[in-house]
């Protein structure tokens, strides 16, 4: 077995290798059968997978790759992942896809679904309409209506039509690997020194290329090993990060938090992966139960409408939870959803004295001195006030 | 919207625009003592007409947000907004409305606005729009629904779609407004607005549409926003409208009859030298220099999306195309510009060009809006490429005049134009003419 | 002779380039005087009816019999070059010494010994300025200031001179000189340069005769049309005013008419330019008022490390591969590359990432303009420099395929170049 | 003469460090020694243990009298130094040394400014400038480099203008190019410097504006010592109808920062004695 710092390494590797070369891979390993691309945040992949196709989650290009065509696509004042997006598009790294999902997120995002279909014209492009209305017969019936659609594209290119068999084992694998994954969060809760946070990210990221049960396993494989580690519990505080939903912080930013200071305890990167708060029981009409689960098991996100605005006292019962000392608020810069929703949370936190910060990031951003310096402070200042 | 640009001679059609404005603020300021009910809604595929049947009076925030623009208002509000939190990457029309809203709520015509009694989260083409009434919400804490439009990533809209507009219309827009009005939903009041808006719009599509003649007797972008006021906003389905557009209708085809080209601030445009479609709103800070930038040079718009982000009348929607009212306002709701995939986006754009015979194309990219912005370099590319022409690519805010540069703007503008004359004159260009200068003989 | 004018205000160097009636060049100027526009412009306009001047005197040389034409006439236009320097030199001399002369820290003595200074400058003309007479995008500012500010440190250093009082007096003195226009003509020069200029007695004979005869039938200019950053504060009618774009666009065309796509990196921005056939704009991207990314950038980072910006790309050339740089901003990566010189990087290594830094941002203006066509013209200042020079072709050529390269030894004049053209077209057409 | 406890604060910023030598007795601790050395394209490592021992020197003291020696800014790799604070959580805590009361920090150094509102000497809210380096402390002193005079002839010479000539361009770079022709139109020295500390002090006042700040406003950093700045962020900040701010520097603004350090240290070292803790740890954690 690897071990912990060789399955980062691994996984590692995996992340910056833009041109998929583990989609390659798993297309020899199954000839005919498609893969599909899919944006952050939420995507079926549940579906796709029943289907026969593997589905690859895209974020962006991270500090990979220097971005030349995608900036001619996208003025300064738009996030980075499209461009880089693009990028990858036009350089052929995306050339194993046979297809690309775009799941509402943004506006962003929804008009990244228009370029593919105008600087891509051949590759099937599906534009996911999440639904934002909750009523089952409403948003339901419609989502499921998608999700048919959605299979029968996966079909047309090299899948198979799933039995409903196919729908529940799929379901199953992916509530295993969402358990797999929450046990590792759990894990950083109870012994953040075990897995640091960029640990975290990069093992849990593997899965957006990865066949799901093998991902599953190296998950399981990873907490194993960094159960053996012995380090000890530094004077560090706890933090949550949130805002880094869709396009994902550099490394150096998650390094560059650990080591000013900060254990984080929890997040939203990879959100995706862990979209749905509970297992879903594929039943009797597993497409139905799955659609279901969307409209009444969907974690809080800033990309979905709430009814009642939920997010903040969910936001402060998550800290409770992982006994945090304060929350980073990290997003990317010019990202709509991310921002907007950060007024009211850090209202709540401040009325509630959880200290906060924020910053903003790209996703290619080289220089943290300025994150150091704000998260050093924002963790001096814990560290020296709480006992002042 | 305002009357607030003093055309060179007023028409008959401004004026009772200007009188149908205010008298709606008025009702707006008195609404609370007078008893009447208030709804928050958004320009793009917003349900006047429903509002309207249960005497719900609408008040347009975005419409709010650029008339204090066009005050001068709204970089103070932004800063205010900003000083509370909000992030300076976002969209500012939010920041500009939420600033405002906390300097006392005061609308364009100095009255105060009242607050809201339902927020009509008619979600179509943005997504910000549905993070604005959040925000709302949490500061008015009332009633609120919620209408998912669906996207049209493909060339039409499916029956699935128009189905699940609908059953929100009936399961939760309408029982909403039913409890908020305390009145029961109508719907042979709704067919006869519909009826009503659909009058309104043949004369509007007219008047759009008298842009292809040359010269062109209309401005179709800086003149045709105060064209499309009352149709976006909350006038649609009423006699007012009907009677404005009539007249502006009659006052289009007088001076079409005598050859006049449009009016400007500066009064009617001497000489058509481009004929221009544009894409992206526009700018409204310095609303009238960036329109001089343009009419300095003879230059005028014939074709913009902008003006069809309240509808898209001239591609043929009615509001009274559908039996079931309800099914013509899915329709209406789906087809707004915004909501347009990006291919039909291109697609609109080149029939512009085309039909209306433009020289140029320019594109104003808005930094605060994603929905027009995310994409439009893609679209420009493809647009050069199916009409062969060149496009120019601009850009600005809507509402905070730290992004807007008059003089990067109009040294754009300006290369861009002789771009299109060296173009019209076939690699030759107007005559500079002939200077005799003083030699300095030798040189030193 | 009939001619026409195209002046280029640049933000940093102002050019101007006369073309005849075969739309060929027949004399171009430049200065980097920092004055306002119109000093810059009639500077740079004297400049360059100097050059032609220059240039017909060749030609009439050649006529009267002189053997090697184009050879004299080289060391003819070193030696007025050299004269026209020594002639600014007594000016900025005077000026500087009458300023170290009152300024509080100054005095007699001071002053006495910054003349000397200056003395043992013009004393080594020839050298000093040497290099002036071959690259015309060198200039006198940059000569004397070099030999200027070590000199005085020198004698600083043996408690011989105020270090301070002497910079600053010649800070002020060479900004007063460069926005005076040359009080002489180029003929005094001509003939004062011929007692000392490596010609025969004979050749000089000649030269003077043929001087006379020029002389007799100035350059006549039909028409001019001036473009460039500072166009609109030139005192010309709208009509003969031409955006920049459109200059570049027909210069790189005049040049290379094979040009489809146009990148001109200037001092303060840069432009990407698609062009047809007839070298008409067709399409085009210019990047915002922020140094990263043009002239200036390399300019600061050269400041940073002491060196002349024309020493930067030899420098770069020397890398083994280029070091990734993360600021954009000119500030940050100066500090940057300390940081990482600090950390024992090599500094051609750095420099080269810092020269690629600047193509990648061309390479997304370009992208953003229609991408590059074949051929492409890299023009403005910057395309001096072999290191961009060399990232700029190692990029293209793997994002759009094997591409022609053209750039010019004059590439700096490309846009009044274009100006000038569109005088005569204006004329002709 | 060392009854009293000592703790050293060195401060590396990206062009100057910053060192002092504090003294704690009884009563209100006392600066001893301070000592600024401009690095100039050399190890900053070097130039701040160098910076170090001159204050030492000034504060008659030597290494081994120092109970703690803090560093801040960029100094988190030195090798001397016991514990490390951030840079913004010293520069509150020598603003609010330096002037009791103060309800907000300016820190305005050599390529960054930042804005910190502070409760006691707790840091609450805090904003700073991007990775632009338009208006900051090397911007000024590029342009005084061009006018030809000394940094510290920049401020009284802004002060003694009666007008402010418009400077226009924002970046850092570029802006030489509009002062030298600034310089070439006549226009005077005085006026040029207001101008260009207009545009830093729009700036500043945005920022301080959106971090919240309200009361007395700290100078700190290098530019504390530049009146002219001082004076233009008052004239700016009583103009534009926010909330009366007090704008005060003191004398030893510029050790703000060093100053802070010293006083955490301290802080830090107390409560490490009393925890028992061995030196090693106390590295690590701090
Ligand atoms: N040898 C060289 N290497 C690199 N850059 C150079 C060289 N010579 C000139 N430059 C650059 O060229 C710029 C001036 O270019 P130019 O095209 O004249 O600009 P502008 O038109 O904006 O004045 C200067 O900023 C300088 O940095
Ligand atoms: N009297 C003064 N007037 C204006 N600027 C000054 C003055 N004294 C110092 N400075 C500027 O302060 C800056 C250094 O500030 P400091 O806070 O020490 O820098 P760092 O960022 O290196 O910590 C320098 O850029 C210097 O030009
Ligand atoms: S980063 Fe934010 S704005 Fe950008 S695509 Fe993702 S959700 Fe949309
Ligand atoms: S993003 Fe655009 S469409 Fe949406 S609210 Fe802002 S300006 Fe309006
Ligand atoms: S980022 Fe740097 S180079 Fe660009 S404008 Fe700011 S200071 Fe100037």
């Amino acid at each position: 077995m690897m071990t912990a710092e060789e399955i980062v390494a691994h996984c590692e590797r995996l992340y910056a290798d833009t041109a998929l070369g583990t989609v390659h891979d798993w297309k020899s390993r199954h000839p005919g059968r498609p893969a599909f691309g899919h944006l952050p945040v939420y995507a079926p992949r549940e579906v796709v997978h029943a289907a026969g196709g593997l589905p690859v989650a895209l974020a962006g290009a991270g500090e990979h790759v220097d971005i030349v065509k995608g900036d001619a696509c996208f003025q300064s004042y738009i996030c980075h992942i499209p461009r880089s997006t693009v990028e990858l598009g036009l350089t052929g790294d995306l050339d194993v896809l046979d297809g690309m999902l775009f799941p509402s997120t943004c506006d962003v995002i929804r008009n990244l679904s228009g370029i593919w279909q105008l600087l891509f014209p051949k590759k099937p492009v599906r534009f996911i309409d999440l639904p934002q209305n909750f009523a089952k017969r409403l948003g339901g019936d419609f989502y499921q209506h998608d999700l048919k659609e959605l299979i029968d594209l996966v079909v047309a290119n090299g899948g198979k039509q799933p039995t409903d068999e196919d729908l529940a084992r799929s379901i199953r694998l992916y509530n295993d690997n969402r358990n797999a994954i929450s046990a590792l969060y759990d894990l950083r809760t109870e012994q953040p020194q075990l897995v640091a946070s960029d640990e975290c990210f990069l093992v849990v990221k593997a899965g957006a290329v990865l066949d799901v049960a093998e991902h599953t396993q190296l998950v399981h494989d990873f907490i194993a090993q960094a159960k053996t580690r012995k380090k000890k519990k530094e004077d560090r505080i706890r933090v949550v990060m949130i805002g880094a939903f869709c396009e994902q912080p550099p490394i150096g930013l998650l390094r560059s938090l650990d080591r000013s200071g900060c254990y984080v305890v929890d997040d939203d990167l990879n959100l995706g992966m862990r979209w749905l708060e509970k297992d879903v029981e594929p039943g009797k009409n597993p497409l139905e139960a799955f659609a279901d689960a969307y409209l009444t098991q969907s974690t809080w996100a800033s990309t979905k409408y709430e009814a009642d605005d939920l997010r903040a006292p969910k936001l402060l019962a998550l800290v409770k939870r992982r006994k945090a000392d304060g929350v980073v608020f990290a997003a990317p810069s010019f990202c709509d959803p991310a921002l907007l929703d950060q007024p009211v949370l850090q209202k709540i936190l401040s009325v509630s004295g959880v200290p906060h910060i924020a910053f903003k990031y790209a996703e290619n951003t080289g220089q943290f001195q300025g994150i150091r310096e704000q998260a050093g402070t924002f963790s001096d200042s814990i560290k020296l006030w709480g006992a002042a | 919207m305002s009357a607030d640009v003093k055309h060179a001679q007023k028409d008959v059609s401004q004026n009772r625009q200007k009188e149908m404005i205010a008298k709606h603020f008025t009702r707006l300021s008195k609404a609370r003592e007078n008893g009447e009910k208030v709804g928050y809604t958004f320009v793009p595929g917003n349900l006047t007409e429903l509002l309207g049947v249960f005497d719900i009076l609408p008040v347009y925030p975005e419409i709010n947000a650029l008339q204090s623009a066009m005050r001068q208002k709204s970089a103070g509000y932004i800063r205010e907004a900003e000083r509370l939190g909000h992030n300076e990457d976002v969209c500012t029309y939010v920041k500009c409305d939420i600033g405002m809203m906390t300097q006392g709520n005061i609308g364009p015509t100095g009255e105060k606005l009242p607050p809201p009694d339902l927020l009509l989260l008619s979600y179509t083409g943005c997504f910000t729009f549905m993070k604005w009434f959040e925000l709302l919400r949490q500061e008015y804490g009332c009633e609120i629904a919620m209408l998912h439009v669906p996207y049209v990533p493909g060339q039409m809209p499916t029956s699935e779609m128009r189905q699940y507009v609908k059953g929100q219309l009936k399961d939760e827009v309408i029982p909403k407004m039913e409890k908020v009005s305390g009145k029961k939903f109508d719907p042979d009041a709704l067919l006869a607005r519909l009826k009503l808006s659909a009058r309104a719009e043949n004369d509007l599509v007219w008047v759009l549409e008298s842009a292809k003649k040359r010269p062109s007797p209309i401005d179709a972008y800086f003149g045709s926003v105060y064209y499309v006021g009352p149709i976006f906003t909350g006038f649609r389905g009423t006699e007012d409208a009907v009677s404005y557009y009539k007249e502006l209708r009659a006052e289009v085809e007088d001076r079409m009859s005598r050859g006049e080209g449009p009016v400007t601030p500066d009064g009617t445009l001497a000489k058509e030298k481009y004929r221009l479609v544009v894409e992206g709103p526009p700018n409204w800070t310095n609303f009238r220099d960036f329109w001089r930038i343009f009419y300095d040079e003879g230059a005028v718009f014939v074709a913009s999306t902008y003006t069809k982000v309240g509808g898209l009348y001239d591609t043929g929607f009615r509001h009274d195309q559908e039996k079931d009212p309800l099914l013509a306002l899915a329709d209406y709701c789906i087809g707004c510009y915004t909501n347009l995939s990006l291919p039909q986006r291109v697609d609109l754009l080149e029939k512009y060009v085309r039909e209306y015979e433009a020289d140029g194309v320019v594109f104003n990219s808005i930094k605060s809006c994603n929905s027009f912005s995310a994409g439009q370099l893609v679209m420009l590319r493809e647009l050069e490429k199916r009409t062969g022409i060149p496009g120019a690519f601009i850009e600005s805010d809507l509402v905070d005049p730290r992004y807007y540069s008059q003089a990067n703007i109009k040294n754009r503008i300006e290369s861009y134009l002789q771009m299109l004359s060296a173009r019209k004159a076939g690699g030759h260009v107007a005559q500079p003419a002939s200077l005799k200068l003083p030699v300095v003989a030798g040189g030193h | 002779m009939t001619t026409w004018l195209g002046i280029d205000l640049g933000s940093t160097t102002t050019k101007a380039v006369l073309v005849n009636e075969d739309g060929k060049v027949v004399g171009a100027g430049l200065t980097n005087t920092r004055s306002n526009y119109d000093v810059a412009a009639a500077i740079a306009r004297a400049e360059a009816i100097a050059d032609a001047q220059l240039s017909r005197l060749e030609a009439e040389l050649a006529r009267n019999g002189e053997k090697n034409a184009a050879g004299t006439l080289a060391e003819v236009k070193r030696a007025v070059r050299i004269e026209q320097s020594l002639a600014r030199l007594t000016q900025v001399r005077d000026r500087t010494v009458s300023l170290t002369r009152s300024a509080p820290d100054g005095g007699d003595v001071v002053a006495d010994k910054t003349q000397a200074l200056f003395d043992a400058i013009a004393k080594d003309g020839e050298n000093v300025f040497a290099a002036l007479a071959v690259d015309r995008s060198r200039f006198f500012r940059d000569m004397v200031a070099a030999r200027i500010l070590s000199d005085a440190e020198n004698a600083a250093r043996k408690r011989e001179l105020p270090y301070d009082v002497v910079v600053g007096a010649y800070d002020r003195a060479i900004v007063d000189v460069e926005n005076s226009e040359a009080a002489e003509s180029v003929g005094v020069h001509l003939v004062r340069s011929l007692s000392h200029a490596k010609v025969s007695s004979e050749s000089a004979r000649r030269i003077e005769a043929a001087w006379k005869t020029l002389e007799a039938e100035p350059i006549d200019i039909k028409a001019m049309v001036g473009t460039g950053y500072g166009r609109s504060r030139l005192p010309f009618p709208k009509e003969n005013i031409r955006s920049e774009i459109l200059c570049h666009g027909l210069g790189a065309h005049a040049f290379f008419p094979k040009t489809r796509t146009v990148l001109d990196i200037g001092g303060q921005d840069t432009k990407a330019i698609q062009v047809d056939g007839d070298g008409v704009v067709t399409g085009f991207q210019m990047n915002d008022r922020c140094a990263a990314g043009c002239g200036r950038y390399l300019g600061y980072i050269a400041e940073e490390m002491n060196l002349g910006i024309h020493e930067l790309g030899p420098l770069a050339m020397k890398a083994t591969r280029a070091v990734k740089i993360s600021s954009t901003c000119t500030v940050f990566a100066g500090v940057e590359l300390r940081a990482r010189l600090s950390l024992g990087e090599k500094r051609e290594n750095i420099l080269l990432g810092l020269h690629r830094a600047i193509i990648l941002r061309a390479m997304s203006l370009l992208a953003r303009s229609g991408g590059v066509s074949d051929e492409l013209t890299f023009t403005g200042g910057v395309a001096k420099n072999q290191a961009v020079v060399q990232e700029l072709t190692d990029l293209v050529g793997k994002h759009y395929g094997q591409r022609t390269l053209n750039i010019h030894t004059d590439s700096i004049f490309m846009g009044a170049m274009g100006a000038a053209l569109f005088a005569k077209r204006g004329v002709q057409a | 003469m060392n009854t009293m406890k000592l703790t050293a604060g060195v401060d590396v910023g990206t062009s100057a460090v910053k060192a002092v030598v504090m003294g704690f007795g009884q009563g209100e601790p006392k600066v001893l020694g301070t000592w600024r050395e401009r690095i100039l394209r050399r190890d900053a490592a070097q130039v701040a243990e160098l910076a170090y021992e001159a204050a030492l020197e000034a504060a008659k003291a030597k290494k081994s009298d120092v109970a703690y020696v803090a560093s801040t800014g960029e100094g988190d790799e030195l090798e001397f130094r016991d514990g490390h604070f951030y840079g913004m959580t010293t520069h509150a805590r020598g603003a609010a040394f330096l002037v009791p009361g103060a309800k907000a920090v300016v820190d305005i150094g050599a390529l960054h400014a930042r804005v910190m509102c502070i409760e006691g000497v707790k840091v609450v809210r805090s904003k700073m400038t991007s990775q632009c380096a338009a208006g900051t402390g090397q911007f000024l002193e590029n342009i005084a480099r061009y006018l030809g005079i000394r940094t510290d002839e920049i401020g009284p010479l802004s002060l003694a203008a009666t007008r402010a000539e418009v400077c226009s361009g924002i970046c850092a770079v570029l802006s030489e190019t509009d002062v030298i022709n600034m310089v070439s139109r006549g226009v005077n020295t005085g006026e040029i410097l207001r101008g260009v500390h207009d545009s830093i002090a729009q700036r500043l006042a945005r920022l301080l504006r959106s971090a919240d700040a309200s009361g007395t406003v700290v100078l700190t950093g290098g530019l504390a010592a530049d009146t002219g700045l001082a004076g233009s962020m008052r004239r700016q900040l009583s103009s534009d109808k926010g909330a009366p701010l007090e704008i005060v520097a003191h004398p030893l603004s510029t050790f703000a920062g060093a100053i802070g350090a010293a006083l955490w240290g301290e802080f830090r070292y107390e409560r490490l004695k009393k925890s028992g803790a061995a030196g090693e740890e106390l590295r690590a954690s701090a």
